[in-house]
């Protein structure tokens, strides 16, 4: 375990950009990461699991059902502190904590009800929403504690240093004359080469289990987005009543946190697990998916 | 420094006619003499090749020499006095160890701190968290996409890799047929640091997962 | 690897409260391990300083060490037995020596045929890919550290580092003050072989390509 995991909690939130000097290398590591904003913020835990798991351990409690709901709250204020103190969330980052966010409410909103049967669909999804975040929990709990056990390891094995010397001089003599063939020109060829930068293998976004399917994230907004933008805003049941599989759903979910994220959507939810209904606020049609497709095309 | 790949019998190399076994030390010498030059772990195979020896007889002598650096009993056809006074040395300050497929002279761990203060390069600056646990997933999944990786860990990991590839303790080990995603694997160096001989080695998973046997299945159902 | 410079008495070292004499192998043990990973030779008088010992007791060890590498009797506290027999062992695969003042282990001269082949054996006259363009990168970059090299490369370049040494083409010129990582440079024998009088006359690269200063370095310490 790093230092780091040991930052009391409270603490943590309050890092900010001044991370940059000391932050691990990731955070700090590619030009790209320089942008302000999540990534940054989060060196000092790694991701919403382990943020959920950072919780559940304050209460000491185990990860149940209660332990959800219980620290719901929590959840979801810290990633309003974060938001209150970044300028943007990178989105690939962000719907993580979003996505798990929203099925701790929905989980702890359920809660607060009556108990009852299942009855209908809606129950269901909520049900497996819940196992589906449990499995992920406990997932990344495993993970975790593996973790710790590689950098002990590595700890410990990094006590013993491997005997790396030069080749004695009379044995680096026997080694063949190198054959050398390359002119200046063509060696700073080689130079050009190595030095371009590389172009960064795209950024994928966790769809791999999808198993390639065809469903793009760019349609489905622009299909939302032809929908909406007759004028009536129309409820999220409405926007996925016709997706053929879980897929779509997911797609449209995705596309409209891109809306959002646009500014060219506006959500309202009057009560908890009520109907989500979503309203057109750009004016007319100046909205364009095309910048979509380098965040979400995952074919090379 | 690399592997002969002749077999033991060839004789068209520099050594194709010494006999060890004649030179003072004998095989045993001759296969320190060449643990000496290593930069990086060698089998028992290339061992032998290059001694002109059975993989066997090399193998044996490995172990000797192992237990020997260790402090247990020596064992050598000419230090049979030492041998059978059941005499047994102290430990030397160096241990011959067999990790990532190879065997290898290593300083003894107790001895760190002092031999640090020597070594400059080598001090290995430490994983963080991140880069840890995504180490870890990749450990445990490989061959493993980003994507795979970062809907685990819950974030995006692309950096991560980055650093951990530059590190050398993870490769691009191709692509996934059906996605055309990178697939990523730990590197024999990643072995090398752990100290442990292939990945098999790694403590088991399972344990951390209480009561959710079934958890791979289920995600490799597609679910995730 | 690198000899500390600090004098015998200086205790701002991590040794600096090292009893090695209480260490399982005891000072003998520990001198031994510093001399196994050591690159290059180094002074009684560094080795001293390292391990908290006087010189003296370091020069007495390290003849202790070289006659028992060389088979002679083994002289040793807990070795009385074999000792007072007047024990003779046979000698080891390595030797000690004391080359222009500095002190390393290298494989025993005998051997040197065997493991002249064995180090032979695969070397080809020809550079790799990787080798080139890890070259191309620090004749471009000079000086500059493998933690650099590996970020602008993308790939752990420790090993293609050491090759380029080996063949003369790059060597070790100092360290970063900031750092501490060891840089690198070009070395007479490369411009020798490009037919060039100084690396100023290397062809002029476009002025887009980046620098050093949009690459992060992703290591603390300079090496992984």
């Amino acid at each position: 375990m790093s230092a780091e995991s040991a930052t009391p909690l409270a603490q943590r939130g309050q890092r900010t950009d001044e991370d940059d000097g000391g932050a691990p290398p990731e955070a700090g590591g590619a030009p790209d990461a320089k942008k302000p904003g999540f990534e940054v913020r989060l060196a000092n835990f790694t991701g919403p699991f382990d943020l959920l798991l950072g919780l559940i351990s304050k209460h000491q409690l185990d990860i149940t059902e209660v332990a959800l709901a219980t620290v719901t709250d929590e959840f979801i204020k810290y990633i309003r502190n974060l938001q209150k103190l970044g300028e943007e969330w990178a989105l690939d980052e962000a719907s993580e904590f979003l996505v798990i966010a929203a099925t701790l409410l929905d989980l702890k909103a359920a809660r607060l009800l009556p108990a009852g049967e299942v009855e209908d669909d809606d129950d269901i999804a909520l049900l497996e929403a819940r196992d589906l975040l449990f499995a992920r929990l406990l997932q990344y709990k495993a993970f975790k504690q593996v973790a710790a056990l590689l950098d002990a390891t590595l700890e410990l094995e990094a006590r013993r240093y491997p005997r790396q010397v030069a080749l004695e001089e009379h044995f680096a003599a026997m080694l063949p004359e190198l054959v050398w063939k390359h002119t200046p020109q063509q060696f700073a060829a080689l130079a050009e080469t190595a030095l371009k930068p590389r172009i960064p293998a795209p950024t994928e976004v966790g769809l791999a289990h999808l198993h390639g399917s065809p469903v793009s994230v760019k349609e489905q907004a622009e299909l939302i987005g032809l929908r909406l933008q007759q004028g009536r805003p129309l409820s999220f049941r409405a926007l996925i009543a016709d997706a053929e599989s879980t897929l779509v759903v997911v797609a449209r979910f995705l596309a409209l946190l891109e809306l959002f994220r646009d500014q060219v959507v506006a959500f309202n939810q009057l009560a908890p697990l009520g109907d989500l209904t979503v309203r057109w606020t750009a004016p007319g049609a100046e909205w364009s998916s095309d910048h979509l497709t380098e965040e979400y095309e995952e074919q090379p | 420094m690399t592997k002969p790949g002749q077999e033991p019998s060839s004789e068209d190399t520099a050594s194709g006619g010494t006999d060890v076994t004649a030179l003072p030390g004998g095989a045993r010498a001759a296969l320190e003499a060449v643990l000496m030059v290593l930069d990086q772990p060698a089998s028992a195979t290339d061992l032998a090749a290059g001694l002109n020896l059975t993989v066997a007889a090399v193998e044996e002598l490995l172990l000797e020499l192992q237990r020997e650096y260790d402090g247990y009993t020596v064992k050598a056809p000419d230090m049979e006095i030492a041998s059978n006074a059941g005499f047994t040395s102290s430990p030397r300050g160096f241990e011959l160890r067999n990790v990532a497929g190879g065997w290898r002279i290593y300083s003894r761990a107790e001895f760190a701190d002092v031999v640090g203060a020597f070594v400059l390069e080598g001090q290995t600056a430490r994983l963080t968290q991140a880069a840890l646990e995504t180490l870890a997933v990749i450990a445990y999944r490989q061959p493993v996409s980003r994507a795979r990786v970062s809907a685990i860990r819950g974030v995006n990991v692309d950096s991560v890799v980055r650093t951990l590839t530059q590190r050398g303790l993870i490769e691009d080990s191709g692509t996934d047929p059906e996605s055309g995603a990178v697939l990523y694997c730990t590197t024999s160096y990643f072995l090398e640091r752990m100290g442990i001989g292939s990945v098999a080695e790694l403590p088991q998973l399972s344990p951390h997962l209480p009561g959710l046997e079934g958890i791979e299945e289920f995600y490799d159902a597609g679910r995730m």
